[in-house]
């Protein structure tokens, strides 16, 4: 066990990846001699060389769809987006032809490409480089969705997506890079698809992933001086998500919320809410609550990045509305 | 180097050429007889682009295509049946019928599929290309792209970054004169041959009419990707005969230019110069019914194939692995 | 009044709107000259000349980016994305561009550009040309979405959309081309963001859109046979979506069902069952159900569309399991 | 055609490099301190380029920039407290704070904005382009962007649909040599003015240095965009004195290429020229304290503005008509 923070975590990830696996390769935009813009890629070139580790040109269509074809070709491609913003360019490769090629094609191949790109707010760093856009792959037959939420997660959960035959798309926070977490000495794999209960509890069920994490568990430490006992999910991966974990949860506490950075209106909460409400219906003693960014892009400036970012206070919030809520009382529109 | 191909090259690339071309008049009966679902855009009139340019190919090399892509598919060697079955829609298609003439792929051949989307194919191909480069395979990977692919971002970035990375890349553009239903000279500004200059990329015309020529030109660029000499690029002249689509009527289009696109018909040309060769039409015409002996066989077996499954391919989203579907 | 098609019904309404406003100019590939792969835009060019329509090359991105320039620069532009599913490649140009604009300039500009493109299957087009992935720019502050389901709203939303400020997606329906309605003589505009109820009933509310909306009417039809009265809301836009409406009819029914032909997992459907869910927990009688298509590509083959495609039994066969759904029951995941 | 310029505008010239040098010089103190928000990029050492090209631009012309895009926005003319203040996050700011230093732009003065994207003003400015065509405005668009933005795919498009258009648009490269931490030989395997003879775009080299280099190129290309001789292509070659953003340590750049770029400084240049034709240092320091005055009053003035109002920003999302928000 050692400390360890989350970009270097990755970092290790990839390292071990290719140590462990001649077939992984790694290009981006700056990823190779400069080591990335945070750093995540740093020392990799150098290890495995300038023909497993390339710096591309800014081609985020290019760099997508070869990966798709390196993967055809029997290759391990590990791919960076540099901001998620970006992928707006490399939609075609990841929805067209990377999560559609082993259905498409009868399964005569499989697609075994991972796409790494941080997104979140928290750096000022505005409405095109602070978007929070998993929701979108969720809806991706083909895809899968991976969003760690600590350092031994981002590990365990990256060497899932390198092995995992079919494209993963893996979302990083970039509030999280510095973050400091535990790592075994020898690592393991995390399975893609179960969640982790972060903080056990009775009395509500907080679902989150990724940076959401952690503010849920502030959240819970704050609830609990109340006397609320919230239980915090990490679901690790929103797709596939792990529906029998939060229906387990929500069968022993009635009560389910659910948090992420992403703009709430039609957002990974959506489906969680919509699924767990019909499936729970006669269980949840209130309606499932969800919080998120209001409905606008995130903005520059300190404060209204502050303000729209959900916090601690938004999810404690909802928990005490999803506690308080009487059965008759009718919620406004 | 090689400058000309012997008899028995140029049988083989006639016979390649008559797959096709049987082959997609086939088609076109079948989906004039309301068999074949979906879109189906044939490339009857180009058949000596891919036959050409896929004798210069190995069995490990790899070719990306577009969604004209029967010739390709067919000069890269996929199983007939399965080619037939799969347009047709049935569960013996090469892609278990889940993708149609659009999406016929075969990738024990090196087919990596027929692409739906105009561009889709370039970086497709070049990943390929980079897979050879790294893995050391001494292969090489050919994008098959038409000339209004042309205007596409995607080029430009898979040109770039082709020669950026010496890549064992073959850009092979099929310029039939058209994008859908418009010219040429209304989609694209540029010569593919000058842009290619501009990214210091090699590149050759040639007359897409004539199998031969096209056979040797891709001999010498293939064998240029192959040494590691980098990306090529192969632009074709040829002819669309047919519509954009099976059914479209092409008022677009005048009486001319499609007569000029029949005169110069890549079949009659090579038949014509094998009886100059001395070989009899006869034994073209024999040679020229065993493919359409096959052809019907196949045919006839793809449409007795079963409907695709659906709830095997519900099941075949994500790859089956021991560990369970999301392995 | 007189009989007319739904793409007619566009063609209308951009030929009413080039008449009315000189500011308006089409271009996509293929709309002019050849009139568009579906007729749509036929004649136009030679009614409004080669500078106001325009054919371009396969230039995706680069055509939805300037349309958010021209739109800057004082007109309004309406281009065409010829298949829904090569929206992929202009994602940026829609998303980081257009829809933020507005907000991320400070109100200083509007962008009043639509992007018209048709959706959906049933065309045996397979993957990669019959798409619905309306969900996706739902989920973007700054867009509007508007899904019109038969020729009188074609034309009265289309001509909301080219008079709006905003951006707006104006999503068609591949197969409802050759609808057949009555379209006023002098045809107005359709408000965005107001829903129609397409069928009154008080059983149990069905909310649909796009081609959608005659699927739920057939379903409505065999369900009353069965003396099931089932309401039928045409949301006409989803993004805005009219709350209100559906609420309304909730209130009334007690029942809700969402049906639509894409992907039901992360789809438009999970956010409006997780926002009724929530708003009218208190009045549900049962779960709200969800109806769309299963979570693979859709698939090529006529057996294999037609089963993946989400039809009126779907529909019917959610509204009666709405109906048996017992308080008590515990529904299996 | 004009061959030089006048004494008044090569001091115009040197007071725009001067204004967008101390203002950028001001931000690096400001964001040292703390003040800045947000990723900053600074275009130090590249003022020749936005000084000489707007210089020949007129009021009612548009350009399109990009994230290191100050230089492009004072050239133009942006208000110069609105410029701080939205840098700074304050409601006063040209964008009332929600864009920041990224995004700033001035419609009223034809500032297009910046970008985050890179490559995402190319299709703006032609869109602007097309509507300066279309409405007959007399006016011409600008596109500017790095060489590391060569490589996107919409450069491609852009240059094939300017052409086929004939649209008075500038495509405007500053070519810094560098697109982040890599350098241009690693990022892109052409020269741009070959792209555009490929797409039959004149193009002209400049030093981006000399401002009046820049000014009398810029001149002569942006009155034949305005003549309706079509797009036309101005490479500046140019350093980036500082790194990628503040704060960058700028391992990847060693010393000489740094000396290297401060040798060619433009304002130095330019006050050199200034002297030569008999304008004395004490008149050019007058006058540059002017400028820094400005600065100084108008940083003031945005430090002292008001957070940004969090529930006007979210009611904005959309325009506000007299209908409401949904029109
Ligand atoms: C991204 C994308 N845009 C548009 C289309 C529609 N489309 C299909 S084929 C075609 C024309 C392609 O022309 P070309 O590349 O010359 O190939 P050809 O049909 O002539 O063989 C177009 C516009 C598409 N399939 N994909
Ligand atoms: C689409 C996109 N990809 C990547 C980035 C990250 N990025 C910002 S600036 C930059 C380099 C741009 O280089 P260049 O165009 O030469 O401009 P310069 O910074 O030299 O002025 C990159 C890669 C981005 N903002 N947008
Ligand atoms: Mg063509
Ligand atoms: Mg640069």
């Amino acid at each position: 066990m050692a400390e360890i923070r989350y970009a270097m975590a990755i970092n290790r990830a990839l390292a071990d990846a290719m140590l462990a696996d001649a077939s992984v390769i790694l290009f981006g935009e700056d990823v190779a001699a400069p080591g990335g813009p945070f750093t995540v890629t740093r020392g990799l070139q150098a290890q495995f060389g300038a023909e497993r580790v390339r710096d591309t040109p800014i081609s985020e269509a290019t760099i997508t769809g070869a990966a798709v074809g390196t993967a055809l070709g029997g290759l391990k491609p590990v791919v960076e987006i540099m901001f998620m913003d970006f992928i707006t360019l490399a939609m075609d490769a990841l929805v067209n032809q990377a999560a559609k090629a082993h259905f498409m094609f009868g399964g005569q191949c499989s697609v075994p490409m991972v796409v790494r790109t941080p997104h979140g707010g928290g750096l000022n760093a505005g409405p095109q480089h602070s978007q929070c856009l998993e929701a979108w792959f969720g809806h991706v037959p083909g895809l899968k969705v991976v969003v760690p939420s600590n350092p031994a997660d981002a590990y365990g959960l990256l060497r899932a997506a390198i092995t995992d035959p079919d494209p993963v798309i893996f979302v990083e926070n970039k509030t999280l890079y510095s973050m400091k977490g535990e790592l075994a000495d020898a690592p393991q794999s995390v399975a893609i698809g179960r969640a982790r209960i972060a903080q056990s509890g009775s009395d509500a069920t907080i679902v989150v992933y990724g940076a959401s994490v952690a503010t849920a568990l502030k959240a819970a430490i704050s609830l609990a001086a109340e006397g609320i006992a919230a239980e915090v999910i990490d679901l690790r991966s929103i797709q596939p998500w792990d529906e029998r974990a939060v229906l387990e949860s929500v069968t022993k506490t009635r009560r389910l919320i659910v948090a992420h950075e992403a703009v709430t209106a039609f957002g990974v909460g959506a489906e969680i809410a919509a699924r767990v409400s019909e499936l729970a219906f006669g269980q949840l003693a209130a309606p499932v609550f969800r919080v998120g960014a209001d409905f606008m892009p995130i903005p520059f400036a300190r404060s209204l990045e502050r303000e729209y970012l959900p916090g601690e206070a938004d999810i404690a919030a909802a928990v005490r509305r999803s506690l308080n809520w009487k059965p008759n009382a009718r919620t406004k529109p | 180097m090689q400058i000309e191909l012997s008899q028995q090259e140029l049988l083989s690339l006639h016979q390649t050429m008559v797959l096709i071309r049987r082959s997609e008049e086939r088609l076109s009966r079948l989906f004039a007889d309301g068999e074949v679902p979906g879109f189906l855009h044939l490339s009857i009139g180009q058949e000596a682009v891919p036959a050409g340019i896929c004798a210069a190919l190995q069995a490990g090399d790899t070719v990306a295509s577009n969604h004209r892509g029967h010739g390709h598919a067919l000069a890269k060697g996929v199983e007939l049946r399965g080619f037939f079955a799969e347009i047709l829609g049935r569960e013996e298609g090469l892609c278990r019928g889940r993708g149609g003439s659009i999406h016929v792929a075969d990738l024990r051949v090196g087919m990596l599929g027929a692409n739906g989307i105009v561009g889709g194919g370039l970086p497709i191909a070049l990943g390929s290309a980079l897979a050879h480069q790294v893995r050391r395979t001494g292969g090489i990977a050919v994008a098959f792209f038409g000339d209004g692919a042309m205007a596409e971002g995607v080029l430009h970035e898979c040109l770039n970054l082709a020669s950026l990375w010496k890549l064992p890349l073959i850009f092979a553009c099929e310029n039939n004169g058209w994008s859908e239903f418009s010219p040429l000279d209304r989609q694209f500004a540029a010569q593919l041959g000058a842009l290619g200059n501009a990214f210091g990329i090699p590149s050759v015309q040639v007359d897409g009419s004539d199998v031969a020529a096209v056979c040797l030109a891709a001999n010498r660029i293939v064998g240029a990707a192959r040494r590691g000499d980098g990306p090529q690029i192969l632009e074709c002249k040829t002819f669309r005969w047919r519509g954009h689509y099976e059914g479209d009527p092409q008022k677009y289009r005048d009486a001319d230019d499609l007569a000029a696109a029949r005169n110069r018909d890549p079949l009659a040309l090579s038949s014509a110069r094998l009886v100059a060769m001395g070989i009899s039409a006869e034994r073209i015409g024999t040679f020229e019914r065993t493919v359409e002996a096959r052809i019907e066989a196949a045919v006839e077996a793809a449409c007795l194939g079963r409907e695709p499954d659906y709830a095997a391919a519900a099941a075949d989203v994500y790859t089956q692995t021991a560990a369970g579907t999301h392995g």
